[in-house]
């Protein structure tokens, strides 16, 4: 992992008495980071301390080594695209694009062409013509989107960024964040559509109430979570059959069966003495198990399993 | 890049929709102008203009100020625009210097083509008079611009207290005895104008109300001099406190 | 008896052909409306709501003439718009006792059933908050309530979960679910979140570019034909991989440590050879399950192929999940 | 539904196919609710209130003259002639006028958010939802402002008037003009609709109340104070009358509708109150004629429902 461009260390930050940040201390490096939380978790705060708009109440803020706010040569390597719906209505796409990328200090050849180029990139060349009062939804995001990635930055800062789009969409755009990070840059995302996150990253930053709850990947984390065994599903034709040997084994805790009779599920602890047992049961003691899946290892049970607790 | 930011603030300021009504305003000054000079049965023509120049044109310049000062900043962070401005690598200060230039240069058009339209309709285009006007517009729409991004920066609800300023405070303060001229700008400006005192033929009503409003003025070099103080002090204040406080769009609207 | 039928409808703004010849059965129960950025859905609601006099064609929604009974239909269909609206300087069961009003109820009626239906969209306690204090999650629940005061028997809700916090999506769609599932309540949902329309509808109408590119149950759409497995082991390993190809499975398509994998002999022998091979080079399978295909790679699919869906083919009303 | 019976009562989502009133006529609901979330407004109490002061002025007046005349004969003869030399329409036209400023205020309260506010939190989308048109969303805030303004103006005249007939019978309150009763309840009529089109355009244009209202009350205030300057100009006695200047007097919004007022009741030019100072050579305020000032009024009126009509615009659809 090479040295990662931001480090928090016991950064808070207070609107009066509102909490925004507590007292949060981690670092995110290279690839696709997904910033997750409740409405009010403090994302927003978090964002708008990396892309420089506020300063920390206590503690320390570093991109790239240096104190955000306000700093220009942070900026310089620092893309964002804002969750707000909100331009300069009057302009056309390409012309809010341009006037962004001259204001990042390009010179009007290079601003050009880089607005082409990123135009292009979001798939909004033919339609950037027209004026932004007219844009629908997914438009206004693309323009957001292409306002982002302008200055080749090495961080991109995304808040809600699929907002809009239609899955057409979604799905190319997955692939460009995807295809970023493998090249190294670092990209923070931040959304509440969690089956999409799931296709993007592994690693989270789960942030609950102004705390930081959980970050670092989420199969790791699934692990840890203790109040929650893991809860594993088999489709069989025979349910009680499968659920007497099942219960044999001592790392079952409880088994369940589906009231339409056709599959069983149980909860452990350790699921990797399970999964290594399975062959087992289906070789040896040849019983007709059709499927073995996990309900709850995906990103949304986790989600939900941390928030309740 | 610097001159983007002064060049795109400019053509922001002077689209239609935006300058329209100003020249709308301007050319009304043919109408007053007309209607005065029917008015004031006696007195030269210099004498309606010397009036419709104190009585309108320095007026529409604090006004056209005030509103051309909300745009800089205010008026991004009402609409929420201002996210794209802050997270530009722009050092703040030059933001303010440059997109409060542009305005002071929008402001001192107006007023400069309001002056033209009464110098016009009076004949006066090539009196002494005008040219002096013209100068104190240039300082006026520099000292009110700056000023008010200042009041826009620090009050929130920033236009009624710029708009209160430059119709209240400015038009009382000459009239009343003593030095208090000396705190508005208006007694600069017209320091710089030298307007002279209008003809004091027969009482005539409009004659008196222009008589009044000239009477106290500070000497020129003394107007440019502390125009130039007010200026500078403000804009270095601007910078300061855009520097160091944060600008973000509100939860609550 | 399908909740509204639409016969080659033209809907053009100026220049903008936004629906050509469009024909299509909207079955009853929960449908899902889907189609890319411009593809006229909003268009097709629009219609549906009496709002847009079409060029050409025509339909009935519940009964009720499109061209004719525009107003008749608007009150006994609920729309649950994307964009946020609300009339202001009101409280929240002001407004909804209002919208009632507006759609015909009397007014003590609208009240009463204004503070019901307040209830069952989880704004029990802050009905007497003004709308404008409301956040994002709130206001798309006001919406829904506005939309359900006056008992409508068709709710279009476009975008539902726009804006919500996961825990206020999941809410939201068992909301949604319940009203659509045994309330005689027929639901249709638009929305571009594909894993939502899965979760809460029974079928899907998918509209491109103008025309109507498939009608059909979710359950049928997602059946992939032959019967391709999922695998996942516990981390990607070369070693199986090798492995599985030697004994004629066939790898589909691998994404780290998920494997789609494919052979023509019956589940129990391709099932066998998985875990043996897994035993042999001691990987560890965490899911073996028979493939599905998602509703967005059907939705991939349909938007790709332009053949016309098979000609209204009668789609079983309500299949049970 | 057997819920009575089983012990626990299903609580979830219910239909209702109780009784809808058919889907014609929705104006009259937003008129009702327009009306009603009004009425409730505190300011426009006062000035509902206050607007009536030149008839109660005018009425203690009266009461007071005529008390003294009882008390003292000297007195009464006065009064008597005091009743001979009164103009009873003058002091309906007075009292017009005396309350525009009021009506102003009635005005912006009640019309100054209707349509701005609602365009900012694009309710035109809930209406045209429910089964109302773009029809019934104008008609319904034309007649719910309306309704309102008309009765605060009417109510105070028509009190004014009956006060009269009752007590001024023989001194000529109906002898002097028969029509006097449907003539200004036509000026109210169309005062009102005028004051109604104007807010409501205003209103229009903008997306919140409080912007709508300072423009119209800025517009309002700068037209009055230039007819005032006009009319201060006017009756100085050696003073300009350019025929321009004729026309400009009454061309505000408060000075249109004192002029339709005059031209319609055709005054007869006694100060306030029916006081007499003889010897003020003053230049009396030109009468406008009815027809132009009319045909004027009509304009403005379409003028602004046309400008109403085009912001309200229905869902246009995006592409």
């Amino acid at each position: 992992m090479s040295e990662a461009h931001i480090v928090l260390e016991r950064a808070s930050r207070w609107y009066g008495q509102v909490i925004g940040l507590n007292d949060v201390t981690c670092s995110i490096g290279p690839g696709v980071t997904a910033l997750l939380g409740m409405n009010g978790a403090g994302k927003t705060t978090m964002i708008r301390l990396l892309t420089g708009q506020i300063r920390e109440t206590t503690g320390s803020v570093r991109v790239f080594g240096e104190e955000p706010f306000a700093n220009p040569r942070v900026f310089r390597r620092l893309g964002y695209c804002p969750e707000l719906d909100n331009f300069y209505e009057h302009q056309t796409g390409r012309q809010f694009v341009y006037g962004m990328a001259r204001l990042s200090g390009f010179s009007k050849a290079e601003a050009t062409r880089r607005t082409h180029e990123v135009l292009n990139h979001v798939g909004m060349t033919d339609r950037a013509g027209r004026k932004i009062a007219g844009y629908s939804k997914g438009m206004r995001q693309r323009i957001k989107l292409a306002q982002a990635m302008l200055s080749d930055p090495e961080v991109i800062l995304l808040d809600e960024p699929l907002n809009g789009l239609d899955p057409v969409g979604r799905r190319e755009f997955i692939d460009v964040l995807k295809a970023l990070a493998a090249v190294g840059r670092t990209i923070i995302v931040s959304s509440h559509i969690l089956f999409e996150v799931e296709q993007m990253t592994r690693s989270i930053l789960l942030l609950n109430r102004g705390r930081l709850l959980a970050t670092g990947d989420l199969s790791a984390i699934r692990l840890l979570i203790e109040k929650y065994p893991h809860r594993i599903r088999i489709e069989t034709s025979e349910p009680r059959a499968v659920a007497q040997r099942l219960i044999g084994l001592p790392y079952v805790l409880n088994v369940q069966f589906d009231p339409r009779g056709q599959s069983v599920e149980f909860q452990t602890k350790q699921p990797n003495d399970f999964y290594d047992e399975v062959p087992k049961l289906i070789l040896d003691d040849g019983l007709p198990i059709d499927s073995v899946t996990s309900p709850d290892n995906n990103l949304e049970s986790i989600f939900k399993y941390l928030v309740a607790s | 890049m610097e001159t983007y930011i002064y060049s795109s603030m400019l053509r922001e300021l002077t689209r239609f929709r935006r300058i329209f009504a100003w020249v709308l305003i301007a050319l009304a000054g043919i109408g007053m102008a007309a209607l005065c000079r029917n008015l004031m049965a006696s007195g030269s023509s210099s004498d309606a203009y010397v009036l419709l120049s104190d009585a309108f044109a320095f007026r529409v310049l604090p006004l056209a100020a005030a509103i051309l000062s909300m745009a800089v900043i205010s008026q991004e962070v009402e609409q929420k625009t201002i996210v794209y401005l802050l997270t530009r690598p722009i050092p703040r200060w030059q933001l303010i210097l440059f997109r409060s230039a542009a305005a002071m240069t929008v402001t001192f058009a107006i007023s400069a083509l309001t002056l033209a339209v009464l110098a016009a309709s009076t004949s006066l285009l090539t009196s002494g008079v005008f040219f002096r006007d013209l100068a104190a517009a240039a300082v006026g729409s520099a000292a009110y611009v700056s000023l008010f991004v200042l009041v826009s920066l620090i009050i929130n609800k920033s236009m009624i207290v710029c708009i209160l300023f430059a119709f209240v405070w400015e038009s009382t303060a000459p009239l009343i005895p003593g030095d208090l001229y000396r705190l508005t700008i208006t007694g600069y400006l017209q320091g710089i104008s030298q307007h002279p005192s209008v003809g004091t033929g027969d009482q005539d009503f409009m004659a008196s109300i222009s008589n009044v409003l000239g009477a106290h003025q500070a000497t020129e070099w003394v107007s440019y001099l502390s125009m130039a103080i007010l200026v500078a002090a403000c804009l270095a204040a601007s910078c300061y406190w855009f520097s160091t406080n944060e600008y973000m769009a509100r939860e609550d609207s | 008896m399908a909740v509204a039928s639409i016969r080659n409808l033209t809907v053009q703004y100026k220049s903008f052909v936004a629906l050509s010849h469009f024909s299509c059965e909207i079955p009853e129960g929960c449908t899902g409306l889907l189609g890319p950025n411009g593809a006229g859905k909003t268009t097709l609601i629009k219609t549906l709501l009496g709002f847009v006099k079409p060029a050409a064609g025509g339909g009935e929604v519940l009964g009720m003439d499109i061209l004719q009974a525009g107003r008749a239909i608007r009150q006994q269909v609920g729309l649950m718009p994307e964009q946020d609206c609300h009339i202001p300087g009101m409280s929240a069961v002001e407004f909804v006792a209002y919208a009632g009003e507006l759609a015909g109820m009397p007014a003590h009626i609208a009240v009463q059933r204004s503070h019901e239906v307040l209830e069952y969209c989880g704004l029990g306690e802050a009905r007497y908050r003004n709308v404008e204090t409301y956040s994002t999650g709130m206001k798309q629940r006001i919406k829904l309530a506005q939309a359900l005061v006056h008992g409508p028997k068709l709710l279009l809700l476009d975008e539902p979960t726009n804006g919500l916090d996961p825990a206020g999506r999941e809410d939201m769609l068992d909301l949604i679910r319940s009203i659509s599932h045994g309330k005689g309540v027929n639901v249709i949902v638009s929305s571009h979140l594909l894993p939502d329309i899965e979760r809460v509808c029974d079928q899907v109408v998918v509209v491109v570019r103008g025309e109507l590119r498939k009608v059909g149950s979710i359950l049928d759409l997602k059946k992939i034909a032959g019967h391709p497995v999922d695998l996942e082991l516990r981390e990607e390993s070369a070693a199986f991989e090798a492995a599985l190809a030697a004994s004629d499975i066939e790898i589909v398509s691998a994404q780290r440590q998920h494997y789609r994998i494919k052979a023509d002999m019956p589940l129990p022998d391709i099932q066998r050879i998985v875990y043996s091979t897994a035993r042999k080079t001691d990987a560890q399978v965490r899911g073996f399950q028979l493939a599905e295909r998602s509703l967005e790679d059907a939705f991939m699919d349909a938007i790709e192929d332009p053949s016309p869906p098979p000609i209204a083919e009668p789609v079983t009303a309500g299949g049970e999940r | 539904m057997s819920n009575s019976l089983n012990p626990i009562s299903d609580l979830t989502y219910r239909g209702y196919d109780g009784p809808l009133a058919s889907p014609e006529f929705r104006w009259w609901v937003i008129a009702r609710m327009t009306i009603r979330k009004a009425s409730k407004v505190n300011s426009l109490r006062w000035a509902a209130v206050l607007s009536a002061w030149y008839y109660v002025m005018m009425i203690a007046v009266l009461f007071f003259l005529q008390a003294i005349g009882n008390a003292q004969p000297a007195a009464q003869q006065f009064y008597q002639q005091y009743l001979q030399r009164m103009v009873w329409k003058d002091q309906f036209v007075y009292g017009f006028s005396y309350a525009q400023h009021l009506i102003l205020i009635v005005s912006l309260v009640l019309g100054a958010g209707a349509i701005a506010n609602d365009n900012r939190a694009n309710a035109l989308l809930v209406y045209l939802s429910k089964p109302c048109t773009r029809w019934d969303y104008v008609l319904g805030k034309w007649v719910g402002v309306f309704t309102p303004i008309f009765t605060v103006i009417a109510v105070p005249t028509i009190c004014f008037y009956l006060y009269g007939v009752f007590s001024f019978k023989d001194s000529g309150f109906i002898s002097q003009d028969p029509w006097l009763l449907p003539k200004m309840m036509s000026v109210l009529l169309i005062s009102a609709s005028l004051h109604t089109s104007l807010i409501l355009a205003v209103s229009s244009l903008f997306k919140q109340g409080t912007i709508a209202g300072a423009v119209y009350s800025g517009a309002y205030f700068f037209t009055f104070f230039f007819t005032g300057l006009l009319s201060i100009l006017w009756t100085n006695p050696h003073g300009a009358h350019s025929g321009l200047m004729r026309t400009l007097l009454y061309c505000s919004i408060d000075g249109i509708q004192i002029g339709m007022a005059k031209a319609m009741l055709v005054p007869s030019g006694t100060l306030a109150f029916g006081i007499n100072i003889p010897g003020r050579n003053r230049v009396p305020l030109p009468i406008p004629s009815v027809a132009p000032i009319l045909i004027v009024v009509f304009g403005i009126t379409v003028v602004c429902l046309g400008v109403i009509w085009s912001r309200v615009r229905a869902v246009e659809v995006v592409g």
